[in-house]
Parts: structure tokens; sequence; C-alpha cells
């Protein structure tokens, strides 16, 4: 609760920080210090020192598993705000409201890992959502970024139908909008479940898809990432979307049964499919923001696994890929932003114009592509070792490593572009702040990627 | 043993410690060090097996272990010498022949700068110690080592001047023959190992019973195929005609005197085996035969002083393989000596010629030598009859005993043996003749420099005439005195196992009195018709046609291998190379990579920016997994035995 | 057939027409006005169904506050007439055509759902609808949800601040 | 402990490496780092005892950081201890723009061989397997040659894909490991049905087969040699492509033995195929460095056969060959260096006579050739012999066949040494000099060995004996 | 009533505005088509509630069963509320800078 109720109270404060000053450095500086405090009050929450204590009526309920993914997600924002800070308050005028936008979105986020029935489900992800909308909105003046902000209104709104249309549904079905009771319904076998729960589950599993862009409900994905403000690109693809998997999974840990044997067949199709459009797109994007983009579908792709296969090591392994996946991107955002030029050939030659963004963004891309030694391996290492655990088909995970190979291809077109093409990348003028603090990045994954269990290990008690 | 021991250590190492000397000082040691050198190593080796032949005389064969080469598991192969009275023979014509042979080099090399002299005898040196090793080995592994060495020493010797490429390629030629006959070779080794996990010869010849008949023909069959390589028969002879290309005294020492000679002291070894199987014996006998001849037949037309002796050792050679193919190993071993001996001084007597020719090898330009060069001349002349057979001269007893041996099998193998004979006597005085006799036919200049070689040369070939002349006397047959065959006693126990499996009765005296004489008796009429048919050869360029053409160009051998073994080998190649890797394998790889990309730039079109078209897929998808999904699934069930 | 049956086939019909009206009709207003007729038709479906608190926010919020919203938007952009340039007729073809497979998989699906047989929606009758026990509900057991909200409204508006002003 | 510095002096000193500015201070200090490992390796050979650590990395996963030194692992940390300083000494006179990076990438790449060797944990094991594989991939596609960053860029996906079959294959056994670990014991352990075997058997198996590399698996092979920089072709060829011999022995065999067993025949006929051809294709190239490449998949493919025939004599002669290839290779790539380095080619119809102008490199050369056609009394000899006897032993025909490829490597070895050292000089070759003494001092040291352990192989037997004994009693 | 009965018109309104959403072309429209989807889904779900009721009410004539629904109904109105107003403000600015709410001119991002 706290989390949820600080994170409101931290939106509010930051909206009002934007009548007292104008100062950008300030209002940003508010933001981390706010962030600060939220992360701590989710601590408290997460060892138990101190809880506002709700009545919640069983709407919420809180789980080590919830609570410790805020602190990832509020940590990664806090990296976010460190990196990119500087140019969430140059996107435009309104510095402090981005800032209470991302506040309330952190809300959203710390609805989602809590929420305890689809009525706050619901709210959980319109609470993510519309920010979001504005955000990529934000940038006013530029064309793509309004068109971005309209498609993924009318999408966005269009897949809120459906997924209301599964809810009710569900409703019909079961006569309550709890997770639990249906999974009760479902402990006595799947012919109770009658038709049209398992169709409202249907409907509400294609509306997740559609949040966090699984194929074919990815379409928004591209355009929305690409004509969005690359700093709020990088928030979307990173916290939003990890959030959005918690919300995913935590719906359907619980009820995936009520979709029957069909489900453990319809979820690899959508893997394959998700894996397949994002890695075979990605490899022909000659701009690098588009085809991280693509990259983040790939990896929601592999993220879908922890949903294949809903066991405890799926779980530990989505709040390591969380982790992992948003430091990693974040990173690249960060570095992105800096790049006069956003095509490949804008990246040639940075490792003699900027050596220490090139090397930490090899680390950043390594970890994405799954490299040892980076975060990233572990994270997909968790993925497929759940699915073989669960005696899932190795030749799905086969498939799936096939593509990681192939993503291998386009992350590593960055890196020969940043060391072994000639060229000179011209960048905007960069803080050693800002590279000390990269370099910091990096090395958290590298030691993630050593020791994966120092961030899982709080699970363990 | 003790002794033994060092002995034999001393008499492989010595030459090595020269070629290292040799080879490592070769840019700053005056020749007279080297020559003196090369041929102080190798006369001591020289003495030193003299002394273990009088040893061996004592207390027969001994084997002296040194350490372990090679110990896996339950296959133990030590570095060991045998020395018994086959391999004392061995290293006594080695060693001996050898020095003689080093010494008329240290002459007949003296035109070369210090370094390639220091090589040359450095090679040489090598070379000797290979052959060591191969005689001296008391397993066949050990026996492979040498085998392979000589084979290094004879390719490095062939090419000794590298700056012409057809050397090279003679030498390369050399090389990888022998290396066809050397996997015959090391398969029959393998088969060994694999059957009775020893190659020791104690060990082997004891267990041979444990062998199958089929067992042992394989193994035979196999280890001839290495001895056709190394000997030069049919069909892999072809590479010692053109290892004439390198110097006189190498084509002397390894491709007349010693080492082709391997493949014969190699059965010879393995006697036992041979004789148990009877079919390789006979397909020995049958291959010798025919390389006699058909080496015969290509000699009668040479005009290369250098290739008809070429031709003539393979033909020799074949006689030695006949008179082991008969069971005739004496014969054959005393053969190789002898023929060491007319050989050697044969090609010795060539090498002296060709240097006071001044490197003219063809024998239409010469003549009339006799009186410019009369030791060479006697000498010369020694060597034709030894090797022609002409009693008393050392070839008419080795021979006779081998064609006694092919008679006692089958009389046709006797006939045709004799036929060899014949021919051998034609070529060989048409080849004495055209040089010595006559008048000269070279150029004036050429004519003024003629002269008799310098006494390094002349020294080893009277020697090796003495030698050519009387070496025979150590084999005299039973027909004219009892126990006078001292060779044969003294290999006795080499060969008392294969006597113990076979009985030979000999052909009764008369008839092979009168064999003899038979054969005498053509021989010198041969010897008569070439002297006054080429003494006075005129040089007269007609294109010879027909058969004789045929036999000028050495039945268009080489054409042939060329055109059914390399040339497909090299198409073969060619292909594997341009087409089948390059389209065919690596097509593939790539074709994956190319087919990433185009399904990426094909997939991206999707992303066509309208909205309405996301949403309408997205509906269309719906419906889609809804409309399967109450269909049963049935398409979901398919799907599910993929995954 | 009672009152109840002609009403609600009455509503109904009038939902679907006017629903079918909202996309037919070429003027952005008519359809407008369509909208807020099927509005109507629902809150009078709210109404049989007894759930006489939900039908008037339907009618305040929706035809009130929503639609009228949409009016002034439109009217701002002074869109009320045919601004909608012919559209490639394939596409309209597709979308009718996917739209009725849509219908088509929901009816056949309904029509396999034997759970729902016999099931009948209570009618003019039950409290639930009522204001007071939907208060007291609201303010105890869904208080929670009802506060979040706030954040959602929240959001919107500095949304809308952020969006709209110039 | 000795594993444990074995992995770690060439990380630590490959990141101090890349501090170093200067560029002969790099050079010089990694080549004394890697003596000091060279040391160690030897002291490793010798005298220690405590040649195994194990302690704990991820409990939860039941992986441990446990390194350990049995004899195979000896002998190849042993070589891979002695061909970095060699290498390093050998290519002293190269320049490479930012050596420093240079160096310290060799020295990482070291690392992660040493780790591959000694790793006793499945998990490990796969990182060190890419942790030597990524600052390979960096050295060539920034020092090679101009076709680099496309050929590398495929080797790198081409092996990338492998590891990450390998390491499905990898939690496939983990997860049927009763108390789900990494430890090699309990992979051994395993009672895997055949079918189990036979799906996980070529996830390793395409892993190794595409490292070392096995036809039709070989064609990033030649491209990568000759277009990486030639120090780190030596090390690919010498040390790397023993990877997949070592993981193969120590990784698959031992866990999958029924697989072994029945898809043995099928892997030793490609691994016979690929002799010849890879024997024939060398026959034809014109180009010092994809000669010895195409040469090396022949022998790889030997070896290969010579594992899968399941002899404990051929597995003997495999244990010896890795080393010795090692050797023979590197001394074989030293003189093509040399030869670049000084005429800027390496094509054979522009070179020859080089036996008249260098001599010494001739007769180095010479020898190290001979060695490649496993002439007796050179060290391949022995290793070959041996697995041919075990090939033999097999089955007679393949190893007849196999056998055709000792004559093409004469003929194609023998047309190199013509080539490049007989004939008449050319126009690139007329004013060649000698190779400089650093060379010399490492070819002379190669040709010891060489001749060595061509005359007295025990050393190497003994050192094995035990491995072999263990996997095929 | 039957309860089908109201799934029907539940499912063909939202429906037709699923049909509208692909058919039109002007955003609001399009926006408006998605409040009608959303309006279906409140009938729903009022309907069941009821339907869930009437079953509980056999049982207790106090029964509060099937509220929730509705007031499921209610948050959705709430969510739309504050949809339509960001909803709107975007497409309003998209007007202003393209003077145009056609949605067929997006197509600034593509590949």
């Amino acid at each position: 609760m706290n989390a949820i109720i600080l994170s409101a109270i931290c939106g509010v404060i930051m909206m009002f920080s934007g009548i007292f000053t104008t100062n950008k450095a300030i209002i940003k500086n508010v933001a981390i210090i706010a962030l600060l405090v939220l992360i701590a009050g989710n601590l408290c929450q997460t060892y138990s020192i101190y809880t506002v204590v709700v009545d919640t009526k069983d709407l919420l309920a809180f789980s080590k598993f919830g609570l410790f993914f805020n602190t990832i997600a509020f940590i990664a924002t806090l990296v976010y705000f460190i990196l990119s800070g500087a140019d969430i308050v140059a996107v435009g005028d309104y510095a402090a409201e981005y800032f209470a936008l991302i506040f309330f979105v952190l809300c959203g986020v710390s609805i989602l890992s809590s929420f305890n029935g689809l009525l706050m489900f619901f709210i959980g992800i319109e609470i993510l959502s519309i920010p979001l909308y504005i955000l990529t909105g934000a940038d006013k003046k530029n064309l793509k970024s309004n068109e971005a902000s309209l498609k993924y209104f009318l999408m966005g709104s269009f897949s809120t139908g459906i997924m209301l249309m599964g809810i009710a549904l569900v409703y019909g079905a079961t006569g309550s909008f709890g997770l639990a009771s249906s999974a009760i319904k479902s402990a006595n076998g799947i012919s109770n479940a009658g038709i049209l729960a398992p169709i409202g589950l249907l409907l509400l599993f294609i509306s997740m898809a559609f949040k966090v862009s699984a194929a074919p409900f990815h379409f928004w994905t591209p355009d929305v990432y690409d004509g969005a403000p690359s700093v709020f690109t990088s928030f979307m693809a990173t916290i939003v979307k990890a959030a959005g998997f918690i919300a995913f999974i935590r719906l359907f840990e619980a009820k995936a049964e009520d979709l029957g044997p069909t489900w453990k067949i319809l979820l690899p199709i959508i893997i394959v499919a998700t894996l397949l459009v994002g890695n075979i797109t990605a490899v022909f994007q000659q701009s690098v923001k588009r085809m991280l983009a693509y990259s983040s579908i790939a990896q929601a792709g592999f993220m879908l696994f922890a949903l294949y296969s809903s066991n405890e090591l799926a779980q530990e392994g989505i709040l390591l890929y969380a982790a992992a996946y948003s430091l990693a991107t974040i990173g690249i955002f960060a570095i992105l932003v800096k790049m006069q030029d956003y095509s490949l050939d804008g990246y040639n030659g940075l490792a003699k114009t900027q050596p220490v963004l090139a090397a930490t963004n090899t680390v950043f891309l390594l970890s994405l592509a799954g490299i040892p030694l980076t975060a990233g391996f572990f994270a997909k290492y968790y993925m497929l070792a759940s699915v073989i655990k669960n005696g899932g088909s190795i030749s799905l995970v086969i498939i799936a490593v096939l593509f990681a190979a192939i993503s291998v291809y386009y992350y590593f077109k960055v890196i020969q572009a940043m060391y072994f093409k000639e060229g000179n990348a011209a960048t905007y003028e960069i803080k050693s702040s800002f590279k000390l603090s990269l370099v910091v990045v990096a090395a958290i994954i590298i030691y993630l990627g050593i020791f994966p269990t120092a961030l899982l290990g709080f699970l363990y008690f | 043993m003790q002794t033994i021991k060092i002995l034999l250590a001393f008499i492989v190492l010595w030459p090595l410690v020269g070629f290292l000397v040799n080879g490592l000082g070769r840019n700053f040691r005056s020749k007279k060090m080297t020559a003196l050198y090369g041929c102080g190593q190798i006369l001591g080796s020289f003495l030193a097996s003299i002394y273990v032949f009088f040893l061996v005389k004592e207390n027969g064969s001994q084997v002296a272990t040194y350490f372990d080469f090679i110990n896996v598991g339950t296959l133990k192969i030590p570095m060991s010498f045998q020395i018994d009275q086959l391999s004392s023979l061995f290293i006594l014509i080695i060693t001996g022949v050898g020095f003689l042979i080093h010494v008329y080099s240290t002459s007949y090399m003296r035109d070369e700068e210090p370094k390639h002299y220091a090589r040359y005898f450095a090679y040489l040196n090598l070379f000797i110690f290979s052959m060591l090793l191969l005689v001296l080995g008391a397993n066949y592994v050990i026996m492979f080592i040498g085998w392979e060495g000589v084979g290094l020493c004879s390719y490095l010797l062939i090419g000794f001047w590298f700056k012409n490429d057809n050397y090279n390629y003679a030498a390369k030629k050399a090389f990888i023959m022998n290396r066809i006959g050397d996997l015959g070779f090391l398969l029959a080794v393998f088969y060994l190992i694999n059957k009775l996990g020893t190659v020791t010869y104690i060990d082997v010849f004891a267990r041979v019973g444990e062998l199958s008949s089929q067992d042992i023909t394989i193994i035979t069959a196999l280890l001839f195929v290495g001895a056709m390589g190394k000997s030069a028969q049919l069909p892999l002879y072809t590479w010692l005609p053109d290892a004439m290309a390198g110097p006189t005294p190498v084509s002397a020492l390894i491709h007349a005197a010693t080492m082709v000679t391997a493949g014969i002291y190699m059965i010879a070894r393995s006697n036992i085996l041979y004789t148990m199987a009877p079919g390789t014996q006979g397909f020995i006998a049958i291959i010798g035969l025919a390389t006699a001849l058909f080496a015969a037949t290509i000699a009668l037309k040479q005009n290369d002083i250098k290739k008809v002796l070429a031709y003539s050792t393979v033909s020799q050679l074949g006689y030695m393989f006949l008179g082991l193919g008969v069971g005739a190993y004496t014969g054959a071993v005393f053969h190789v000596m002898t023929h060491a001996f007319f050989k050697a001084l044969l090609f010795l007597g060539a090498g002296s010629v060709i240097h006071a020719m001044h490197h003219e090898q063809d024998i239409r330009k010469m003549g009339g030598l006799k009186k410019f060069m009369p030791i060479t001349n006697i000498t010369f002349l020694l060597g034709c009859l030894a090797i022609a057979g002409v009693p008393p001269f050392s070839g008419f007893f080795s021979k006779d005993e081998i064609l006694a041996a092919a008679f006692e099998k089958n009389p046709i193998l006797y006939y045709l043996g004799v036929a060899g004979a014949l021919m051998t006597t034609f070529y060989m005085f048409r080849l004495y003749a055209m040089t010595f006799l006559g008048k000269f036919r070279g150029t004036n200049d050429q004519e003024h420099h003629l002269h008799e070689s310098p006494s390094a040369i002349t020294i080893p070939l009277i020697i090796l005439a003495i030698l050519a002349t009387v070496g025979g006397f150590i084999g005299i047959p039973e027909v004219f005195a009892t126990n006078s065959h001292w060779l044969e006693q003294w290999l006795a126990p080499i060969f008392e196992g294969s006597k113990a499996l076979v009985e030979v009765h000999a052909v009764n005296h008369s008839q092979e009195l009168l064999m003899m004489g038979v054969v005498t008796g053509l021989v010198l009429i041969t010897i008569m018709f070439t002297w006054n048919k080429f003494s006075k050869y005129e040089e007269k360029n007609i294109e010879e046609t027909g058969f004789v053409k045929v036999l000028e160009n050495k039945w268009y051998v080489d054409e042939l291998y060329d055109a059914i073994i390399v040339k497909p080998l090299d198409g073969l190649a060619v292909f594997f190379k341009n087409i089948f890797e390059k389209s065919g394998i690596d097509g593939t790889v790539n074709g994956v990579g190319r087919l990433v990309n185009y399904s990426s730039r094909q997939l991206r079109l999707v992303q066509s920016g309208q909205v309405g078209n996301y949403i309408l897929i997205m509906v269309l998808s719906i419906i889609v997994i809804i409309f399967i999904w109450i269909n049963d699934a049935t398409i979901f069930r398919f799907i599910s035995k993929i995954f | 057939m009672g009152i109840v049956q002609i009403l609600f086939w009455f509503l109904s019909l009038l939902a679907l027409v006017s629903a079918l009206m909202v996309l037919l009709s070429k003027n952005p207003v008519f359809s407008v006005l369509w909208l807020i007729a099927v509005f109507f038709a629902i809150s009078g479906h709210y109404i049989l169904l007894n759930a006489q608190f939900l039908a008037i926010v339907n009618m305040i919020v929706y035809a009130g506050a929503i639609m009228v919203l949409f009016l002034f938007v439109i009217m701002l952009m002074n869109l009320n007439k045919e601004t909608e340039p012919q559209k490639n007729i394939w596409m309209k073809i597709a979308g009718a055509i996917s739209g009725g497979c849509l219908l088509m998989v929901f009816i056949s699906l309904v029509k396999q759902a034997t759970e729902m047989n016999g099931k009948t929606a209570l009618m003019k009758d039950g409290s639930i609808g009522l204001i007071g026990n939907l208060g007291k509900a609201l303010f105890s057991d869904f208080v929670v949800p009802f506060e979040i909200s706030s954040v959602l409204f929240l959001s919107a508006m500095v949304g809308a601040v952020v969006i709209g002003k110039k | 402990m000795v594993p444990l510095l074995l992995i770690f002096i060439p990380v630590i000193s490959g990141l101090l490496t890349f501090f170093l500015k200067n560029g002969n201070a790099a050079k010089n200090w990694s080549l004394v780092a890697s003596v000091i490992t060279l040391a160690v390796g030897l002291y490793g050979v010798f005298g220690s005892q405590n040649l195994s650590c194990n302690v704990e990395w991820l409990p939860v996963l039941g992986a441990r950081f446990s390194v350990m030194l049995d004899g195979m692992g000896k002998m190849l940390t042993l070589l891979t201890a002695i061909s970095f300083p060699i290498v390093f000494a050998a290519t002293y006179n190269n320049q490479y723009k930012n050596t420093n990076a240079f160096y310290g990438l060799m020295l990482l790449t070291q690392a992660g061989l040493m780790g591959v060797f000694v790793a006793g944990d499945a998990l490990l094991f796969y990182f060190f397997w890419e942790l030597a594989l990524i600052p390979v991939y960096f050295l060539c596609s920034i020092w090679g040659g101009e076709k680099r960053i496309a050929v590398t860029f495929k080797f790198f996906i081409y092996t990338f894909v492998g590891s990450l079959l390998m390491l499905v294959g990898i939690l496939y056994l983990y997860n049927l490991t009763p108390n789900h670990t990494f430890a090699i014991e309990s992979f051994y352990a395993l009672k895997l049905t055949a079918a189990q075997q036979n799906i996980a058997f070529w996830l390793f198996f395409i892993a190794f087969a595409i490292k070392m590399p096995i036809f039709p698996l070989h064609t990033w092979q030649p491209d990568a040699y000759e277009q990486s920089p030639t120090s780190v072709t030596m090390i690919l060829s010498g040390v790397m492509a023993k990877m997949g011999i070592f993981a193969v022995i120590r990784w698959l065999v031992p866990i999958f033995p029924l697989a072994t067993e029945k898809f043995g025949s099928i892997i030793i006929i490609l691994s016979v195929f690929g002799m010849l051809y890879a024997s024939l294709i060398a026959i034809k190239q014109d180009d010092i460095k994809r000669l010895i490449a195409y040469s090396s998949i022949g022998h790889i493919g030997l070896m290969c056969a010579a594992i899968f025939a399941m002899k404990g004599i051929g597995l003997q002669g495999v244990m010896v060959q890795m080393f010795n290839h090692g050797i023979n290779v590197i001394g074989l790539w030293i003189v093509a260096n040399a030869i670049q380095q000084q005429l800027g080619t390496r094509k054979f119809s522009e070179l020859g006579g080089l036996a008249q102008k260098a001599p010494i490199l001739a007769i180095l050369l010479m020898v190290m050739a001979f060695a490649n056609i496993a002439l007796p009394l050179t060290n391949a000899f022995v290793g070959e012999f041996l697995m041919f006897n075990g090939l033999f032993q097999y089955n007679i025909w393949l190893a007849t066949i196999a056998g055709i490829s000792i004559i093409l490597a004469a003929v194609y070895t023998l047309n190199m040494v013509q080539k490049v050292f007989y004939g008449n000089t050319t126009t690139k070759t007329e004013n060649a000099t000698d190779i400089t003494g650093n060379v010399q001092l490492i070819l002379i040291v190669l040709v010891v060995v060489v001749i060595g352990f061509g005359i007295y192989p025990q050393p190497l037997i003994n050192l094995t004996k035990d491995v072999v004994i263990a996997i095929n009693p | 009533m039957p309860i089908q009965y109201y799934i029907y018109l539940a499912l063909a309104l939202f429906s037709i505005g699923v049909v509208g959403v692909l058919t039109r072309r002007n955003a609001i429209i399009i926006f408006m088509c998605v409040e009608l989807m959303l309006n279906a889904t409140n009938l729903l779900l009022v309907a069941f509630s009821k339907m869930h009721h009437g079953a509980a009410l056999v049982a207790d004539k106090a029964s509060m069963v099937g509220i929730d629904g509705q007031l499921f109904v209610f948050f959705i109105m709430v969510v739309a509320a504050a949809e339509v107003s960001v909803g709107l403000a975007i497409i309003v600015m998209m007007y202003r800078n393209t003077h145009s709410v056609d949605v067929n001119f997006l197509n600034r991002l593509k590949n």
C-alpha cells in the first residue's frame, strides 16, 4: 500500500513543484528525492518495517513478489531519472508535469503488482496507460509525436474495450471479479468452466498481449516507440512493459487452466510469432531507435516464456529479466538520446569519439543479446530453464535460442558501427557525471551477470 | 650385450652426428673439413659394423633395447635394434658402399659452393642414418621410421639442385609415390597390431601361428605394397627413372645400392610370413618378373646414360623380387649384395663419364671414351660383365641362383627370366659400346676437355670393380663345390623358419649345369652381337616409329597415370574448391542469412503505418483464435504435435 | 407479452438501429446525435433492469457530459458536414465483413454456452441498483478503487493541460 | 590453486593491459604475464598437488565455481600457456594500432581458454566457452584483413548458434540431474535413456563440431583464419580448435555412451570424408593461410574420427595429437606470418626461391612441414599412428580411406614447400632477407619440441593415460 | 428476460462498434465507436449482475450479490470520462498541427 499512496502523493508533489519553481534542475532533483522516498517506503513494506494499514477488502494483495518487483521498477526508474532526467525536462515546457505523470504511472505499476481482482486490475491498467498517451504526445510540435500518441490512444482504447468485454464475460460466467474464485472453480474441472469464462479470459489475454506488444497485437509498438520522444520511449519500453508482464503473469497464473489444454498450445504460437516478428523485422532496420522498438518485441517474446511455464523459476526469471532488460535498455536509450543521428551510420566510429559511451553501450547490447557475463544472459537462462523444468518442449526452446542468435545479428550491427566502421559519430555535449553513471550501470549489469542471485537473493528469506 | 648395445648406437648415431655437424656448421666450415667429416663419420660406422659383424659371427643374433618409443596400454613399441646375420650383412653393404660413395662425392661435388657442399654431405649422412635405422630396427615401426626417413632423404637429394623446378617435381614425385607404398606398409602394421598386439619381429614370427592364413595373406600383401613403392616395382616404379635428376653419386647410393633394396630386405626379414602366404609369394614372383621384363624393354631404347642404368636397376630389382617370390631368399639377398657392387660401380662410372663430358648424359653424343679414360672404361666393362651374368663375375652367381629357384617353381618363370637377362645384356653392352667404343661424337671443346677423373673418383671405382668381380664367390652353388655357399650358411638362421615349412629339392646338378651353359652361351652371343653393332654406331636422327617409339616413350606409362589418376583427382579438387565448397556448403550457410534478410524486408511491409490495417489485423486474429478455439481445437491439436 | 418484453424489444431495436446510424451517417454531428440515442436506449435498459442509478449516471455522464464534449470538439473543428473524403471501399468492406465474422463467432459462442441456459436477468426488481445500496457498497467495500480512481482523474487532468494548452 | 592462477593471471594482467597507453609497454607486459602463466602451467604439470578448487557460486542454481586439472586438462592448459608467449614473441615485430587493446584482448582470450580446459561445472564451462569467443570476435574484426567484418561476423554467429544449442543441452541435463546441479560428476552419474541421449547428444555435438570444425560445418574456418591477424589465427587453430576436441572427450562421450555408439559411425564417416575433402581443396589453394586452414580441417577430422572410434589406443593418439597439432600448426603460422610480414604477400604465385634468400626459414619450415605430414620422428607421427590404429580397429576400410589423406597431405605440403622455397626467385622475393632473431629462436624452440616429442612421446602419453582409461576402460 | 438476449444485444452493439472502428477514418468517430463498445459491455455487465442477483435472491432475500457488477460499470464510466478528456485533447492537438482528423494521414511512422 505504501507504494501506491506514496507514488500518488509524489505525483501531486511534482505537480505543485511546477508551480513554485521553473528551474528544471531543481524539479529534476526533487523528482529524484521523491523517488528515493518512494523506494524507501516500498522497502519499509517489503521488510515489514512500517506499512500503511488500509482495509482493501481483498481488492489488493501484497506479496513479496509484487513488492520486490516494485523495488526493481522504482530503482530502474531512479536509474532512468539519473541518466535521462536532463533530457526529460528538455522535452517541453512541462517538466514538472512529466515527472508527475511518470509518478502516476508508477502508481499504476504498484497497483498492477498487487491487484487481487479484475476491478483493480482494470483501474491499474488504465492508470498505467493514460499518462503514457500523454507522454507519447509530449513533444507537441513534432508531428511524429502527435501521430504516435493518437495511434497509441486509439488502439489502446480499442484494446480496453476488448478487455472489458472479456471481463464482462468472465463475470457472467463466474459471478465475481476475483482471481481466486475462478481458480477454485477450475479446480473441479474445465467442464464447469463452460465457454463464456474461457472466451472471456481469451479476450483478456488478447488485450494483455496488446499491452505487452505480443504478435499479432504488436503493431502499435514500433510506431509509438519510434514517434514518442526518446526519453519516454525508454520509460515505456522498460518499466511499463515489465509491469505489463507482471500484471499478465499475476492475472493468468491462477486462471490459465480455464483455457484448457489449448492454453499450452496458443501460447507457444504467440511466443514464436512474437519472436519471429520482433527479431526478423529488427534485422533490416536502419534507425537504431526503431530497431530497439522491434528488439523490445523480441524481448517480450522471451518474457512470455515466464507465462508459458508459470513456475517459481519463471517468477524469479521475470524479475531478473525485468531488471536486466530495463537497465540495459534505459542505458542504450540514454546514449541514443545523446546521439545527433539515430541511424546506424550515426554510430560509426563512436568508439573513437566517445570511448566510454561505446564501451558501456557495448555492455548493454551484449546484455540484451544475452551474452554470458552480462545480466541478460541469466535473464534468458531463467526463461529457458523454467520451460525445460516444466518439461516443456525442447523444440520450442531451440527455436527460441535460434532467434536469440538472430538477435545477436542486429545488436552486433551497432557494435560493428561503433568499433569497426570508420566515421566520427556526432553527439551532444556529454557530462562526465553522465559517463560515470553509465559506467556504474554497466558495472551493475556485469555484476548481475556473474552473481544473478545477488538480485534474487531477496526472494529467499 | 652392453658392448653390442653401445656399438649399434654408435653405428646409427655417428652418421647423425655427421649430419648435425655438417648441417649446422655449413656456413663456416671449409669444404675440406666437410668432406673429411662426412666421410669420416661413415668410415667410423663402417669399421664398427665390421666389428659387429664378427661379434654376430660369434654369438649370433641379439636385440638391444634402448627405451620405450610408444607404450600405450597393451601395445609396447620399444626403440630397439636387432642385429643378426641379415642386418649385419646389410649394414656392411650400406656403410661400405656408402663410404666409397662419400669418398667419390668429395670430388664429384667439388664445384658446389661450400654451404651446398656441406648440405649435400649432411643429407648423405642423414640418409645413411635412416637406412641403418631401417635395417637395424627390431620391429616394424622402427623399420617404418627408417623407411620414411630414407624417403625423405631421397626427396631432399633428388631436389638437391632446388633451383631447377623439374628436379623439384621429380623429388616430389618420388616422395609421393613412396608414400603410396608407405600407406600399405602402415596398414600392414596396423593389421599386425590389431591381430597380434605387437610389431616386434621376434614376437610376430613366434606367434605367427595365431594368424589365419587370410590374415597373413593380407598382411604380406600390404607389406609388399610398401615394397613396391620403395623398390620401384610395377606399378609404382615411375619415380625411379625421374629420380636420376639427383647428383649421380646419390643415384648410385640411394637409387641403386641401398634404399631401393629396402623392400627386399623387409621381405627377407619377414620371410616366414611370406612363406606361409603362398598366394602373395606367387603374386610377388609375377610382379617381380613383369617388372624385370618391362623395365628391360624400356631400357633397350633409352639414350640417357643414367636412365638406362635406372631402368636396369628397376629390372634387377624385379629379379630380386622374383627370387623372393620363388622362395630363394638367400638368392635375393645375394643379388642385392652383388647388385649393390656392380650397379654402384656402373653409376659411379657413368658419373665419371658425365663429369668428364661436362654433364652431357646423352650416349649418342659420346663414344670412343676408351682412350680418354681407361680406368673408367675397364671398371665399367667389368660392371657390365657382372650385370650381364658372365661367369665368374658376381652377377652370374646371384642371378643364376634366382633363376634356378624360379625353374624350380615353374619353368616358364625361368624362360622369361632368361629372356630378361638377355635383354639386360643387350642394353648394357649397347650402353657400353656407344659410350666407350667407336669414335667420339661430341663437340670439339668437349673432346679437348676429356680426361680421366681424379683418384677420389677412380679409387672407389676400382674397389667396387674388384668387389663386382669377385663378390660372387661367397655364394658358389652346390654344383661346383659342396658347402661352398658361404652366404647361405651365414644366412641360414634367418631363413630356417621358412626352410622348415617348405622342403627344397634342388635341381639335379647335370640339368643345372646344362642350363648354366646354355644361358652363358646366349649371353656371350648377345654380347658379341651388340658389341660390333653399336661400336660403329653412327648418329642418325630418323624419327623412330611403331613399337620402338612406344619403347622410347617408356610405354607411355607416365601419360597413362596422368590421365587416369592425376587428372581426375585434379578435377575433383577443383570441383570441390570452386563449386561444392563455395556454392554448395557455404552457399547454404549464407543462404540462411540471406533468407533472414529477405523475410525481414518482406515482413516490415506489414507495418504499413495505417491504424485501420493494424486494428483490422488484430480483429482478424482475434476471430481466428476464437474460431479455432471453439471448433474443438483440432488445429491446435495438430500444432501440439510440433510443440 | 408483457410491457417489459415490449419495452425490451423496442429499446433493443432502437439501440441497434441508432448504433448502425452512428457509423452510417456521413456527418459527424449526426453520428454524435445517434450515439446519444444509443445511450438513451441503453439507459432505458438499465431502468428495465431496475439499475436506476446507472441509468441516471449514464444519461448525465455519457449523454450529458461526454457527448457534449464531443460536440464541442466537432463544432470547434467545424467538421459538421461531409468532411470525410471517400475512403478506400475495400477497407470498408473488409472492416464490415470482419466485424460481421466477429459477431458470428460471438453468437455461435453464446449458442454453445449451455451454462447460460435458463438463466434470466431479474427485471424491474431487486434493490442492488438503488442509489443507497450502491452508495453504501461504494464507500465501504469499494472505497479503495474509488479513491485510487482520483489518481486517474489527476493524470487525465494533467494530461489534458499538458496536451491541450497552446 | 593452480587452475585459479591459470585463469586469473591472464584476466587481471589482461585488464591491466588496457590501461597501458604505451604500446611497447603493453607488448612486454603481456609477454611477461604470459611467461608467468607458463611457469604456473609447468608447475601444474609437474609440481603441484592441489589441482582442484570448488567454491560456492550460484547455490540457488546449483552451479559451483569448480575447476580441476586432470591429465588432459594439464596437457591442454600447458599447450595454452606455451602457445601465448610463443605467439607474442614470434609476432613481436608486428605493428598494431592501439596495441594495448590488442594484447589485453589476447590475454582475456587466454583466460577463456584456460577456463574451458579446467571447468568442472557445466555452467562455468559454458561461460568460459563464450568468454573465449567474445575477445576473439573483437580481435578479428578490428585488426583483421579487408573482409574482416563480414567474415568474423559469420564466424561469430556460427559459433554462437552452436553454443546456444549447447546451452539448451546443458539445461536439459541439468534438469535431469536428481539434485539439480551442473557439477560434471552428476552429469556423468546420469543414467540417460536412449531417447534422451539422442536429443541432447546433437545439441552438444553441433556446438563442438562447429568449433573444431567438422565437415560440413567448417565453412567459417578458412575465411576466419585467412582474415584474422596471424597471431589470432595461431590461437584459433592452435588452441581453440582443440576446445572442440577436448569438449567432445570431456563433455560428450562420457555422458552419452549410447548416442556416441549410435551416431559414431555417421560422425566418423563425415570426418573421414572431410579429411579427404579438405586435403583435396588444400591442394588447390594459392594462399599459405588458406592452405594451412584446410590442412588443419583435415587433421581435426582425423582426431574426431579417432575419438568416435572409441578405441583406447586411438583416444590416446588424440590426446597426444591435440598437443602436437597445436605446436605444429602454430609453427606453420609463424612461418606464414614471417613471410607475410616481410614480403607482404601469401600467394604462392608471387613467391618462390626463398630457400636461397632465407635458408634458415627454409630449413625450419621444412621441419614444420614434415611434422605436418606426420613424418616419423616428428611429434605428429606418434599421434597419427595411434589414431589410425584406433580407426583401423574400428573399421579397416574407413582407416584405409582415411589413410589416403596421408598421401594427399604429402602432396599439398610439398607443393607449398616447393612453390614458396624452391625454384627461382620472383620479383617479390628477390630481395628478401632471412627471418629475425626472435622468430628464429621461437621456431628453433618449436622444432626442438617437435623432434623431442617425436623421438620420445612417452611423457605426453603418461600424462594423459589415466583419462583415456577413464573413458574407455 | 433470458440472459442470452442481453448477451446477443451487447455483442451486437459491440460488433457494430468494432465495425465502426474499422470502417471510419475520422478519428473522432472511431473514438465514438470505441465508446459504443464500452457501453455494450456496460449493458452486459448490468445484465449479468442482475442475473447473479436474481439467482442469489432465491436463497437470501437481502442478498447484495451482483452489486459489484454495477459498481464496475460505474468505474468504467469514470475511466471512460477520463479517457475521453485525454483522447479529445490529443485529437485537438493533432488537428492543430495537421488540420485534419483523418487517421489515414497518420502515416509518417512506418517502415
